[in-house]
């Protein structure tokens, strides 16, 4: 197909487009909290209005995947009085992230991964194979805490339908998939011209100048070299500062832990089974009957998240556990980084 | 089978989680229908000799509070601690960091000694409490799941995690970073959807302290940012002076 | 560490393994002051299992428990399953009786490898609710007796009135085919057998150790001491078994909580040999 | 009827259906009244010493704890005794946030009231809880209108009991224009919900009694006064807020547990029959509308309508949300900020008067000059109106005796009569108790 470009300006008439067909989700400015002195003003939520498009946005808090993996999920129905019949709950509609960073597409891939692997769950994958994704690529890193380049998620090869390039006043569109092609139906496309493709040229080449390697290794080092700092005082010297919030399982894009809990209607006559965020960090999340507590100690439950994100993902699913977006440092208080947790057992060994 | 009997009252308290209860509006007639009301005093006139649940909002604070609660007690099956100021004190033990004869001096003068007074406390500083729903006001979801679980005989859980997780969750951006000293991170969570973060407020710690806190950390970084030993007993004991942690330092 | 390639259309057909089918209660018996026996029949297609697998249990409304099956396949259609009382779901299990019916998930996890031990001696040990798990490989044995060695099995427990299978174990004791020895922590009146920790039931018993597999299922001080013992015999650490009990929630390597290190227990495990869970560290 | 009795003696321990613990005590000897109160029981909270030694962030937080049901009203006053303290100006999008949330607290609480507290005395229920049987639609609708109340300070604040975005001088976390829109929406489709209101309480009937009283409330030239404004009385009084103690004169009574209140006459009333009585002018004309259908005039001396002047009131906050609603949406909301540091070196007091669902309630502090509380007063309606119910009491016994009423018809007479009051003894309590 021919390369085409997307005026900005054509955006809206396209989510617009998209919109009768998809529910579209989107990175928007939240509503006014005044005293927000920080940089964290957007948020991904379902689009009202396309003009609160915002895909000018850096960072996020939490990520596309809570439209793809929700903190509350009801999983199972069933009744309380009579038969119980259980029943499963897959409830997915056609829906459109719109403007999803690379890392983004990296950290859904991974969850592909973990969700497709061995038992299929298809509670996340009926979701997931009815989602499009339009994917956004970066110019420069969003801030100081990411490090997607030295994780390989600057440039995932697959895992979204559109990529949008932003150059200027317009969009480079690259279609990776029929279903992109579908997307683009309503969307008013030109022909690229030399110009745009120049342009396209001129953002790679700045791309390249603004991402610099912030590890001292590769990725395919790490599970080595955490390997090798197990017993290393580190993970104590670390985990003193840490409030075991959870707030870095919370906000990952990668993270899929979960815990069940069985609810009951108030008229006492129905019953579900519902699954939410869970965080390795939390206290009680090795915890088994008797008291006994696998990873009692905070350090221990920190090293566990670092393995996890550096080692255990990566050789399960051949995808890094931390696709290096920051989101965990930037939601820490204690200002725990994994970026420098890597830098600090790289250098230590 | 008789309807289990259900009774509300009040010690000392503003007697919001009560409202709380009405405020679960129709998600109470399913219960209403499964359960007899005893007494709820706020709502209701009429009282009966035994309840099956006893639901208590409030403080003891006067020796006459002591009679009452082991009143109901003795008449109930189970009871259960409605809010901050039944399950932590509240913020009635606020009036426990100062000496009790001037606290009464400031308020009544010299006709203090007609008004006796005790040190504030939770209901189970005085009897057995069943279970427990904390926050200043409890949460009006969290009362619901408390009511079926007690209709079915289920155990009523708290969360054992912090306010940050379902902060977090809101998609807050942590308050830390615009300057307040949110007490969420170690705070027990269960407010959502009305937890204070998310309507831009600092955590005021109304549900007392998660499980195994982190309080090293949680003075190393509240130092770094630049708070004194007096600020943050001062934000903690708006609600939390009942733990040795918040009662001790000074 | 290549990638592994995922089909997401088949995976978004395929049916989810959260769903329990519902299974009836043939018999619950109290076996101790919280531990209850249960025999299960799963409604529709029987329960296929092998020993040393676990289910996740279902009560409506209230919740979901792993729980290893402690009967064999040899047994028949139905499936056993003792339950300690210690939590919201097992609780509640206490109040069901025959006729009632239950939710049930799984089998899920590995097995023991009685191929492997064909042929061979075995040596069991279980402390307490560890009796469980083993039991289903006991029981295994048992039926097809002929094709193992010399069988000894070393049982302990807190207090006499914590033996579990009690009759059952004195019906091992009298086969004259199997080597069984019981200990207690701490005796009673009534107690005329061995007290002591359970390790200190090894002198009593004679072990080849080239060809001999040991069970090991207990509480985790329990299995570091008898690990300890059956090394000092001379049982290679890749001929010690051992099954762990880790929290889970769905039994499909996918809630994250039994993960050990890079290992999901509820399907690599929950039977390893002590070699595995030595490398494991946070094994034991 | 019961006969005429020449010896009652009327004990109501614990009046039901009123916020806190209270009792009734009237003893008629030879047709005499010879003993007469309303004793309050609840303990004493302390409010004024426990605020000594908090930073002015959270005054707020602790006031609010004095009454869940006027939670938003305490942290108005609050807030402006803070603010006044502070010496800051509000903006007019803060004025009108505020405004809204006060009107949603007045609607909330007027709701509760006539509907949950004070309807089962005139459908001959115990409570509304077997009305949700005899008259389902009275009491959905109830609760549909409870509920809205809730709401709009649940988007506003973050909830209604104990409200948290408001500090002094704004908001931690403003809505959006698209909230406010949705919002509007949203209570526009109530208005019917509000006449039928109306209608229900134009078909009941009030008992006849009538005494003439002294009627406080706050007066503000520009509008019906809840906000703020000046303290005004029937009887021509007037104070600017700082002097509230020209026309509180506040004494502790041995008797009655929470201090009584009094300015020229033996008793004077707040509440929504004193800020009728006193600014009826000044009603949404829909809210005219609705006094003439339930025929209230002023002046009217007749306790048991301060139940009509709350309906009255009811219709006019709902229009006057809706009118600011706009005013809001049309001026955009400005992303202001308050401030967060205590202005330095500044001390001393500060007054907050606003008018609360049961009458004017006063927040009286003093800061130091790091803002930290070293002294407060509290004054609330309720014990403002302690000796008015005791002054009607006196009133109305004799006329029940006349009328030949039995013990028990006079001691329900009495409690239906404390209940118009809607006293908030929860409140009323922060400070005395009775022995
Ligand atoms: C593979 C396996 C086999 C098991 N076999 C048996 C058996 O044969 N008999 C038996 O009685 N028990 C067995 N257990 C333990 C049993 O699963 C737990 O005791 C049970 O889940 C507790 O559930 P509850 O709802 O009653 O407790 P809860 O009220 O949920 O919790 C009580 C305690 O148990 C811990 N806990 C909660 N959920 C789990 C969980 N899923 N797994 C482990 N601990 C948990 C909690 O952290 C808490 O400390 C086995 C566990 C595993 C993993
Ligand atoms: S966010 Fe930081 S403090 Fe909280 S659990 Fe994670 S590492 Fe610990
Ligand atoms: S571990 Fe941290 S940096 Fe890595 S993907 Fe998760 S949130 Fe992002
Ligand atoms: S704002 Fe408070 S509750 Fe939220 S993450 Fe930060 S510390 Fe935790």
């Amino acid at each position: 197909m021919l390369p085409q470009v997307l005026k900005k300006g054509d955006l809206g008439a396209w989510i617009e487009a998209l919109g009768k067909t998809w529910k579209v989700a989107a990175p928007v400015l939240k509503e006014t909290s005044v005293s927000d002195r920080t940089d964290a003003k957007f948020g991904w939520e379902w689009v009202v209005d396309p003009a609160e498009v915002r895909l000018d946005y850096t960072v996020t808090v939490l990520g596309p995947k809570k439209f793809l993996w929700p903190s509350r999920q009801t999983v199972l129905a069933y009744a309380l009085a009579g038969e119980p019949n259980p029943q499963a709950v897959i409830e997915h509609e056609p829906q459109v992230l719109l403007g999803v960073h690379p890392c983004d597409i990296t950290a859904i891939a991974t969850l592909d991964a973990a969700f497709g692997k061995d038992v299929p769950d298809p509670h996340y994958l009926a979701r997931r194979k009815d989602t499009a994704i339009v994917g956004l690529d970066c110019a420069a890193p969003c801030d100081e805490s990411c490090f997607c380049l030295d994780m390989g998620s600057l440039h995932p090869e697959s895992g979204y339908d559109i990529m949008l390039t932003p150059h200027r006043d317009r969009y480079f569109v690259e279609v990776k998939t029929d279903l992109g092609q579908q997307l683009l139906a309503g969307a008013r496309l030109q022909p690229a011209t030399k110009q745009d493709m120049q342009g396209r040229q001129a953002f790679t080449e700045e791309q390249r100048g603004n991402f610099h390697y912030q590890l001292p290794c590769e990725v395919k080092y790490l599970p080595e070299i955490l390997d090798a700092s197990y017993d290393s005082l580190v993970w104590e010297a670390i985990a003193r500062r840490c409030f075991s919030c959870g707030s870095c399982n919370t906000v990952c894009p990668t993270c899929y832990c979960w815990d069940v809990a069985d609810q009951i209607a108030v008229d006492l006559t129905k019953g579900c089974r519902v699954r939410r965020y869970d965080s390795c960090q939390l206290d009680p999340f090795a915890e088994v009957a008797g008291g006994e507590n696998f990873r009692k100690d905070r350090s221990s439950r920190l090293r566990h998240r670092m393995f996890r994100k550096g080692k255990y993902i990566l050789e399960q699913t051949g995808r890094a556990g931390c696709v290096g977006c920051g989101r965990c440092e930037r939601a820490c208080i204690a200002g725990i980084s994994i970026k420098e947790t890597f830098v600090q057992i790289a250098g230590s060994r | 089978m008789a309807k289990p009997v259900l009774m509300f009252d009040s010690l000392s308290c503003c007697e919001g989680c009560g409202l709380q209860v009405l405020n679960c509006e129709t998600d109470l007639l399913p219960i209403l229908e499964k359960a007899d009301i005893g007494r709820f005093r706020e709502a209701s006139d009429g009282d009966v000799d035994h309840y099956n649940v006893a639901f208590v909002e409030g403080s003891i604070v006067t020796p006459h509070d002591i009679e009452r609660i082991q009143e109901i007690r003795a008449k109930t099956d189970l009871l259960v601690a409605l809010g901050a100021c039944a399950t932590h004190g509240g913020v009635n033990f606020l009036k426990n960091f100062q000496d009790p004869d001037d606290v009464a001096k400031y308020v009544y003068g010299d006709k203090r000694a007609w008004f006796p007074h005790v040190a504030a406390r939770p209901l189970k500083a005085e009897v057995r409490v069943d279970a427990e729903i904390p926050g200043c006001p409890i949460n009006p979801r969290e009362f619901l799941e408390a009511a079926t679980c007690l209709l079915t005989g289920k155990p009523f859980k708290l969360p054992n995690y912090p306010v940050c997780v379902p902060c977090k969750l809101a998609d807050n951006v942590c308050l830390w970073h615009k300057g307040a000293a949110c007490l969420g991170v170690v705070t027990r969570a269960g407010c959502d959807p009305y937890l204070c973060p998310s309507a831009g407020h600092k955590c005021i710690g109304c549900r007392g302290l998660v499980d195994k806190p982190n309080t090293q950390a949680a003075k190393d970084v509240m130092a770094e940012f630049g708070l004194t030993v007096d600020d943050i007993l001062r934000e903690f004991r708006l609600f939390q002076g009942i733990y040795k942690e918040v009662a001790q330092e000074a | 560490m290549t990638q592994v390639s995922i089909d997401i259309a088949a995976g978004a057909r395929a049916p989810s393994p959260y769903v329990p089918r519902m299974a009836r209660i043939l018999a619950a018996e109290q076996m101790t002051e919280t531990e209850r026996f249960f025999r299960l029949q799963a409604e529709g297609e029987a329960m296929r299992y092998e020993p040393g697998q676990f289910v996740e249990v279902m009560v409506f409304g209230i919740g979901e428990a792993p729980i290893s099956i402690c009967s064999s396949p040899t047994q028949g259609e139905a499936f056993e399953l003792s339950v300690r009382s210690v939590g919201v779901v097992t609780n509640r299990l206490k109040e069901f009786k025959a006729g009632d019916r239950v939710g049930i998930r799984g089998p899920f996890g590995n097995h023991f490898d009685y191929a492997a031990m064909k042929g061979q001696d075995v040596l069991f040990v279980a402390g307490g609710l560890g009796l469980a798990p083993t039991r289903s490989l006991i029981r295994y044995v048992m039926d097809k007796r002929k094709d193992f060695g010399k069988v000894t099995i070393l049982f302990g427990a807190r207090e006499p009135k914590w033996l579990l299978f009690r009759s059952e174990v004195e019906a091992w004791q009298k086969r004259g085919d199997v080597d069984v020895h019981v200990t207690v922590d701490r005796g009673d009146a009534s107690w005329k057998g061995n007290v002591g920790v359970i390790t200190r039931l090894f002198s009593k018993v004679a072990i080849d150790a080239p060809r001999t597999w040991a069970v090991i299922v207990g509480p985790p001080v329990m299995f570091k001491f008898a690990v300890l013992e059956a090394l000092a015999e001379g049982i290679p650490e890749h001929r010690i078994i051992c099954s762990l009990e880790r929290h889970m929630k769905c039994g499909v390597g996918k809630c994250g909580h039994c993960q050990i290190r890079g290992i999901y227990v509820c399907r690599e495990g929950p039977v390893f040999t002590y070699e595995q869970v030595k490398r494991l560290r946070e094994g034991i | 009827m019961a006969k005429a009795s020449n010896t009652l003696d009327v004990r109501v321990d614990y009046v039901t259906r009123v916020e806190g613990h209270g009792n009734i005590v009237a003893r008629v000897e030879d047709g005499e009244l010879v003993e007469c109160r309303m004793e309050i029981t609840e303990s004493p909270r302390f409010f004024e010493a426990m605020l000594r030694g908090r930073s002015w962030k959270d005054t707020m937080f602790l006031t609010t704890r004095i009454c869940g049901i006027c939670a938003c009203g305490h942290g108005t006053a609050s807030l402006k005794a803070t603010e006044d303290a502070m010496g800051l100006k509000l903006s007019e999008q803060t004025l009108r946030l505020r405004k809204i949330v006060l009107h949603a607290e007045q609607l909330q609480s007027h709701w509760l009231h006539v509907y949950f507290l004070v309807a089962p005395d005139f459908f001959g229920a115990p409570s509304v809880i077997p009305m949700a049987k005899t008259h389902t639609d009275v009491v959905l609708r109830a609760m549909r209108l409870k509920k809205l109340a809730n709401y709009i300070c649940e988007v506003l604040v973050g909830r209604h009991v104990h409200p948290i975005t408001m500090v002094p001088g704004g908001y931690m976390k403003l809505p959006g224009v698209r909230t406010l829109k949705e919002l509007r929406a949203h209570i526009a489709g109530h208005e019917a919900d509000v006449w039928a209101t109306v209608d229900l309480f134009a078909t009941l009937k009030m008992p006849e009694f009538s005494r003439q009283t002294e009627y406080e409330s706050l007066r503000d030239p520009t509008e019906y006064a809840f906000y703020g404004g000046d303290l005004v009385t029937s009887d021509g009084d007037k104070a600017a807020p700082r002097d509230y103690k020209d026309i509180i004169h506040e004494s502790i009574v041995r008797h009655s547990s929470a201090k009584h209140v009094k300015n020229k006459r033996e008793a004077l009333m707040v509440g929504a029959l004193a800020r009728f009585n006193n600014n009826h002018t000044q009603l949404h004309p829909r809210a005219k509308e609705a006094a003439r259908k339930l025929g209230l005039a002023a002046p009217c001396y007749n306790t048991f309508h301060n139940n009509t002047a709350q309906v009255v009131e009811s219709v006019h906050c709902f229009y006057e949300v809706l009118r600011l609603l706009d005013e809001l949406i049309g001026a955009g909301i400005q992303d202001e900020k308050p401030p967060l540091r205590w202005p330095t070196g500044k001390k001393g007091a500060g007054v907050g008067l606003t008018e609360v669902p049961r009458g004017t309630l006063v927040h009286h502090y003093e800061y130091d000059e790091n803002g930290i509380c070293t002294g407060a007063n509290l004054v609330i309606p309720t014990n403002q109106n302690l000796a008015n119910i005791e002054a009607d009491f006196r009133a109305y016994v004799p006329q029940l005796i006349a009328e030949g009423r039995s013990q028990a018809e006079v001691a329900h007479a009495l409690e239906m009569l404390v209940r118009a009051y809607d006293p908030c003894i929860s409140c009323s309590v922060h400070l005395v108790m009775v022995k």
